[in-house]
């Protein structure tokens, strides 16, 4: 017997004017699970991130988070409900420090934002909070530079750290370790790894790096020129016969 | 590292306001003149940057509220109010109202359509403060036949007098500017630097930032009505000028010269407005065309201001580079 | 019915003259990116040089061919000089760059021609006038009708046809993709800088016949040519034209409906505009 | 480091305090006249008309003694046409120049605005350009003094003419703010009475350009449009000549209809118009330099024309006048002493260029002459003059004391 999926999809579909971009896609996220999703280059992932996530409302079809339908709900009405997203491009407040990056969802996840005269530094506990955060994505000593001086892979764990502290039942990651150099990456799969198995939160990524997707995903769905063509574990991806075809010319252990 | 140090900070806060209330005792009166004028488009110029400077947002027709609180205290003093606390509610109230209405248009728009929205609405307020002759007095304006006269320790304080204005003058800008100092660090204002850092980032970490956009907008606008009251009541007047766009420029301009990054620097930026002012047309008629040629290098070499680049200048090379 | 005639004739040529000059206004943001302040005050020096012009050869077309390449010129040297050490930067710095530059123009114009008011004559074959019914009508109003159509269409082949146009429609889509395909984008800014004030200069000199030169000239156009930039959508073309006919139309009938609120019809044409199409009638929608 | 930094900036605030307060050396008794004009931005003609006037009126009394013996000495501050910037100038030179008179105002907006705080200053003004009734009417005080002509007494010429005409119904073209409406409304109060068969257009019928026009083709379409066949024109300035020439082309001045331009006879607008300035229409102006014959004007109008190359426009007169308007009455009054001038000012009679004129007690607008002439061509003039002039005494366009409103 299985609980109500953390998110369920059904038959979402997105088009601009006649172009369809996505179709007919369903798929479930078990809590606990870390699902994937994958496709080459212009399958339309980030598409149907933008759909799921409200930036576009989908043109059909259904979305449910926890049992509740969200089709069409925007971001700050999803992120109080536990789902929260990560972008492919770093995404990230600049210039302020790593611990105001933090302190920003914090903030709002303690409805102080209306808070007007009392001053941030009197808050106490988003900061115990905010560090707490930080030292799990590892960025503690970095806590008072400017976010956007650090590397490049910090700025993604900076952002890992935004998303993480509003405490989300589901996070989805859009191509976490993109643009990482090997050592990054490395760290981003130990860190995402680790995050699921000691705090047990509930990952939902997209990813064209096949060594990541297989190395930290349970559950992979592929998406292929707008709809799905498989799902399954990794061992039942990576012999697919139609996933092979849609990868045509690429190595699928690259 | 930088420590936050509330007691020094206190300590040359209060430095500052008593070496400002001394000014009027050994300035000559025009000087204190000028000065009470600089602090309240100083005031009116930290009130923009609430919105330029921590929220991002170039506002263009920010004249609008002021002129608005200018006029809400003409009218109340020529239906023969006279208690300036009040003055100060009412234009407050005023500006406030206004930036309700008209930002809650102007909040979803982004940068220059921003700016070109609230110059439209603040037009269309100058029109109304221009035409509607009945209320408004029209182009010609409203004068101020009378002052509110303050009761303060059972003596009566005339405000024609150029020391008790100034005195009043400084003491509530001294209060709005404690009220900004908490606002920009308290959680609210981490916020609006962050719509100003990246606002879809933050709308997809769950905040409305059209509603805090909102909120900004009308703290703007009220701090903005009571510098309006302030200058009415100094110049005993409120004149379609107030907010004609020609005036929405200028704490642009004192934003500018400043810097918007700091939190005093339009105030030290109206100050170097009106300095430059006296100096120049002391000199030549043409002040506006030396501004112009002052004004074309601050914008292309110091981006941060005259305020922002000196504190630079000051903190961050002894620093050494991290 | 006549009356409504010459109210659309007077919308159609001040709509004409609103369109010159925004149409150089909206190809340069298109291509720079730079909303320039200062582009009322190259109209002006277009008006007043054509008028200098004029006193060397007492020709109008004279004056409307060299006065205008003048400011050209001038408009290249603001580029190197001072525009271009701001591309990128915020809106508010290149605002108040283009502001100080009209500070400086301005004065500088009352400096070199004084601040009382001078008029230029139209030529002698535009001077005379032509009955509509029982009124009359100046040829120079209709020869703007008809010349800012003309105008437009040979600066819309310019850009449809010609490889400089191709060049710079690219470069406004995108700058880097310009520079990938080895477009030598800081002349080409510097050309485009160039056009628009020469442009906005050509509506300064046809202005001069009709309306009176003085320092004040170019404040009073600058915030219309933005309203009407921002409402037919920035960079766009077609949208200043249409920008254009719409608020020049709109304020020659509106005198007859409006009355004391007639002042703020380009306001709430801007405000309507950008409350229902967020980005001007033909601007892109993000 | 950072301490070296400090304080020099230290040092430097230090010496800034010390420019600021550091007062200037006083030098002997001289009479310290401040003049308060438009010097900068697009309405600067006037503030230079009137510097002219003022310095050849300050040169030629220094020249002759000074006023009491004492020299004169002018300081000049750009009121730039705003009000807030015009308290400043003359707050700058009531505080810190320490001025005796002020003298000056162009924009009745300014004028109307800046009044009711000349008071708290304690020096006497003299306006001599802004036209609003107000200021020697509702917001008048004892403080403020007009010696040019204000809007009623010009507007009450213009409704004397207008009463000689056979037009039976008036519309007006005047710029949209306070002084086109007044002038209207004044020209409706004045000449109902006088004809009283005389119609006027509704407000929705008659035309209010925006300041900034400058295309007035749909405003000159909708008079002609209109039944009214007698036009009362209250534009000025840039406006005026972009009306004219535009107007002209339009077949207005076909002979139709009858035009009074009340400020129409500017110097700065007939030399702008020179032969585009239709004939035979009336307009009026505050001073015109052939309208009087006097030995004081004629010596007026040849000191001007040979010092700055033009006839003298009204803001030229108009500064001139004041100046010896003061010297009269630090005469009258025997002392520079400002509250004595003021009592010397009110109700005295003087002499200057534009004729002999009486400053009223009751609300301190002087009794001066309007003058209104129609536009003819003269070959000894490069621009259109005069002729006929008509000149309206003043006893017989001035408002009553009682129905300004003034309560000093």
């Amino acid at each position: 017997m299985r609980d109500v999926p953390i998110l369920k999809i059904e038959n979402l579909g997105h088009s601009y004017g006649k172009y369809l971009v996505i179709q007919d896609i369903s798929l479930e996220v078990d809590s606990g699970e870390m699902t994937a999703l994958i496709g080459p280059n212009g399958a339309g992932k980030t598409t149907f991130y933008n759909t799921v996530t409200g930036r576009f409302p989908p043109t059909r079809g259904r979305v449910h988070f926890n049992g509740k339908e969200i089709t069409g709900f925007p971001a700050h009405k999803l992120v109080p409900m536990g789902l929260i997203r990560s972008f492919q491009i770093t995404n990230i407040f600049p210039k302020l420090t790593v611990i105001e990056n933090v302190l920003v969802p914090l903030v709002l996840h303690y409805r102080k934002g209306y808070s007007f005269l009392r001053a941030l530094t009197g808050e106490k506990k988003l900061y115990r909070n905010a560090e707490e955060v930080l030292d799990k994505v590892g960025i503690l000593e970095s806590a008072h530079r400017p976010a956007g001086e650090l590397a490049y892979g910090d700025k993604r764990l900076v952002e890992m750290a935004i998303v993480l502290a509003r405490n989300p039942k589901l996070v989805m990651l859009d191509e976490p370790t993109a643009g990482m150099n090997p050592e990054e990456t490395e760290r981003m799969i130990y860190l995402i790894k680790e995050l699921a198995e000691r705090f047990g939160t509930t990952f939902f990524l997209t990813e064209h790096d096949m060594k990541v997707v297989f190395a930290v995903a349970t559950q992979i769905y592929v998406l292929h020129q707008g709809g799905l063509i498989a799902q399954g574990d990794p061992e039942t991806i990576r012999i697919d016969p139609k996933v092979r075809e849609a990868y045509l010319g690429g190595s699928v252990n690259d | 590292m930088k420590t936050y140090k509330p007691a020094a900070t206190i300590f040359s806060s209060l430095a500052a306001l008593a070496l400002l209330s001394a000014c009027p005792f050994v300035l000559p009166t025009y000087w204190t003149l000028i000065l009470t004028e600089i602090l309240i488009m100083g005031l009116f110029a930290m009130s923009f940057n609430l919105l330029l400077g921590y929220t991002g947002l170039l506002s263009f027709g920010q004249a609008g509220f002021f002129g608005v609180g200018a006029y809400a205290t003409a009218l109340f003093i020529s239906k023969g109010g006279s208690s300036l606390f009040l003055c100060l509610v009412i234009s407050l109230a005023a500006g406030a109202a206004a930036a309700v209405v008209i930002g809650y248009f102007c909040v979803r728009r982004d940068e220059i359509y921003f700016a070109m929205i609230t110059l439209a609405f603040g037009m269309m307020l100058y029109t109304v403060a221009h035409s509607w002759i009945e209320l408004t007095g029209g182009s010609d304006g409203l004068p101020l036949m009378t002052l509110p006269s303050l009761r303060l320790f059972g003596m009566e304080l005339s405000l024609y007098s150029p020391t008790n204005m100034f005195m009043i003058v400084l003491l509530v800008t001294a209060v709005c500017i404690f009220f900004l100092w908490r606002l920009v660090r308290s959680p609210f204002g981490l916020l609006l630097t962050a719509i100003r850092e990246n606002k879809q980032r933050l709308s997809f970490v769950g905040a409305g930032v059209q509603n805090l956009r909102l909120a900004a907008f009308v703290i703007a606008g009220a701090l903005a009505g009571i510098s309006g009251c302030m200058f009415s009541l100094f110049n005993s007047m409120a004149a379609p000028d107030f907010l004609h766009w020609g005036f929405s420029a200028r704490p642009v301009l004192m934003t500018i010269l400043g810097g918007s990054g700091i939190f005093f620097g339009p105030m030290l930026g109206a100050a170097v407005f009106f300095g430059l002012e006296q100096a120049i047309t002391n000199i030549t008629q043409n002040w506006m065309f030396f501004l112009g040629l002052i004004l074309t290098p601050v914008v292309i070499f110091f981006p941060k201001g005259i305020l922002g680049t000196l504190v630079d200048y000051l903190f961050k090379k002894t620093k050494g580079k991290p | 019915m006549e009356s409504f005639i010459i109210n659309l004739l007077n919308g159609l040529s001040w709509g004409m003259l609103l369109f010159l000059i925004s149409v150089g206004l909206t190809t340069v943001f298109g291509v720079l990116g730079v909303l320039n302040f200062a582009h009322g005050s190259l109209f002006m020096l277009g008006a007043y040089l054509c008028m200098q012009m004029m006193h060397f050869v007492p020709s109008f077309w004279a004056g409307l061919l060299t006065g205008p390449l003048l400011v050209a010129i001038l408009g290249v040297v603001i580029e190197r000089l001072l525009l271009r050490r701001i591309y990128g930067r915020d809106i508010t710095f290149q605002l108040l760059l283009t502001f100080a530059i009209l500070l400086v123009l301005d004065d500088a114009v009352r400096m070199i021609w004084g601040p009382g008011y001078h008029v230029v004559d139209p030529p002698t074959i535009l001077s005379g006038v032509f009955s509509i019914f029982s009124r009359t009508y100046p040829v120079y109003r209709v020869f703007l009708v008809v010349a800012g159509p003309l105008i437009g269409l040979v600066l819309w082949s310019f850009f449809q046809l010609t490889r400089w146009g191709k060049i710079i429609r690219a470069a406004a889509v995108d700058r880097e993709m310009a520079e990938g395909i080895g477009i030598r984008v800081p002349i080409l800014f510097t050309a485009v800088f160039g056009l628009g004030a020469w442009l906005a200069a050509v509506g300064g000199a046809l202005a001069a016949p009709h309306q009176s030169l003085a320092p004040s000239m170019g404040e009073r156009i600058i915030i219309e040519s933005f309203i009407v930039v921002v409402s037919g959508g920035m960079g766009s073309f077609p949208g200043a034209f249409v920008g254009a006919l719409l608020l020049g139309l709109l304020e020659s009938f509106g005198t007859v409906f409006l009355g004391r609120a007639q002042m703020a019809i380009p306001y709430i044409l801007l405000a309507t505009v950008l409350l229902i199409r967020p980005r001007g009638f033909f601007g892109r929608e993000v | 480091m950072k301490r070296k930094r400090l304080l020099w900036l230290m040092i430097l605030s230090v010496a800034l305090i010390g420019f600021v307060t550091a007062a200037p050396a006083s030098a002997a008794r001289t009479v310290k006249v401040g003049f308060v004009y438009i010097m900068s931005g697009p309405f600067s003609a006037y503030g230079q008309f009137a510097k002219q006037g003022a310095e050849l009126a300050v040169d030629e009394i220094n020249s002759k003694g000074g006023i009491q013996g004492h020299k004169v000495k002018a300081y000049f501050e750009d009121s730039t046409g705003k009000p807030d910037v015009a308290i400043r100038a003359i707050r700058k030179l009531v505080y810190q120049d320490k001025v005796d008179i002020l003298i000056g105002l162009d924009s009745s907006g300014v004028a109307k605005t800046v009044v009711p705080s000349i008071p708290q200053m304690k020096t006497p003004l003299i306006i001599t350009h802004a036209a609003t009734p107000d200021v020697t009417g509702s917001v008048c005080n004892p403080y403020v003094f007009r010696i040019s002509v204000n809007l009623a007494q010009n507007v009450k010429a213009a409704a004397l003419l207008a009463s000689g005409t056979d037009v039976k119904t008036w519309t007006t073209i005047g710029p949209d703010y306070a002084f086109g409406h007044q002038s209207w409304e004044y020209f409706e109060k004045y000449l109902k009475p006088m004809k009283p068969g005389v119609a006027f257009l509704p407000q929705s019928e008659v035309a209010f350009p925006p300041f900034k026009t400058t295309d007035f083709s749909s405003y000159i379409n909708k008079v002609m449009q209109s039944k009214a066949d007698g036009v009362l024109v209250s534009l000025w300035g840039g406006n005026l000549i972009d009306f004219v020439r535009q107007a002209r082309d339009m077949g207005f001045f076909d002979g139709k209809r009858q035009v009074l331009m009340t400020l129409g006879a500017a110097t700065e607008v007939l030399t702008a118009l020179g032969d585009k300035m239709p004939e035979g229409i009336w307009v009026g102006t505050r001073y015109w330099f052939l309208a009087n014959d006097s030995a004081i004007n004629k010596h007026f109008v040849k000191a001007y024309k040979d010092r700055f190359g033009a006839y003298p426009s009204y803001n030229a007169q108009g500064a001139y006048a004041a100046l010896y308007t003061y010297k009269a009455a630090v005469e009258k009054a025997g002392s520079v002493n400002k509250q004595k001038v003021i009592k010397a000012l009110s109700g005295l009679t003087v002499e200057v260029p534009v004729g002999t004129i009486t400053i009223r007690k009751g609300d301190h607008q002087a009794l001066t002459d309007a003058t209104w002439g129609k536009t003819a061509a003269d070959p000894n003039y490069p621009i259109r003059i005069l002729k006929p002039i008509k000149i309206f005494k003043s006893t017989e366009v001035t408002p009553s004391v009682k129905d300004t409103g003034c309560k000093m």
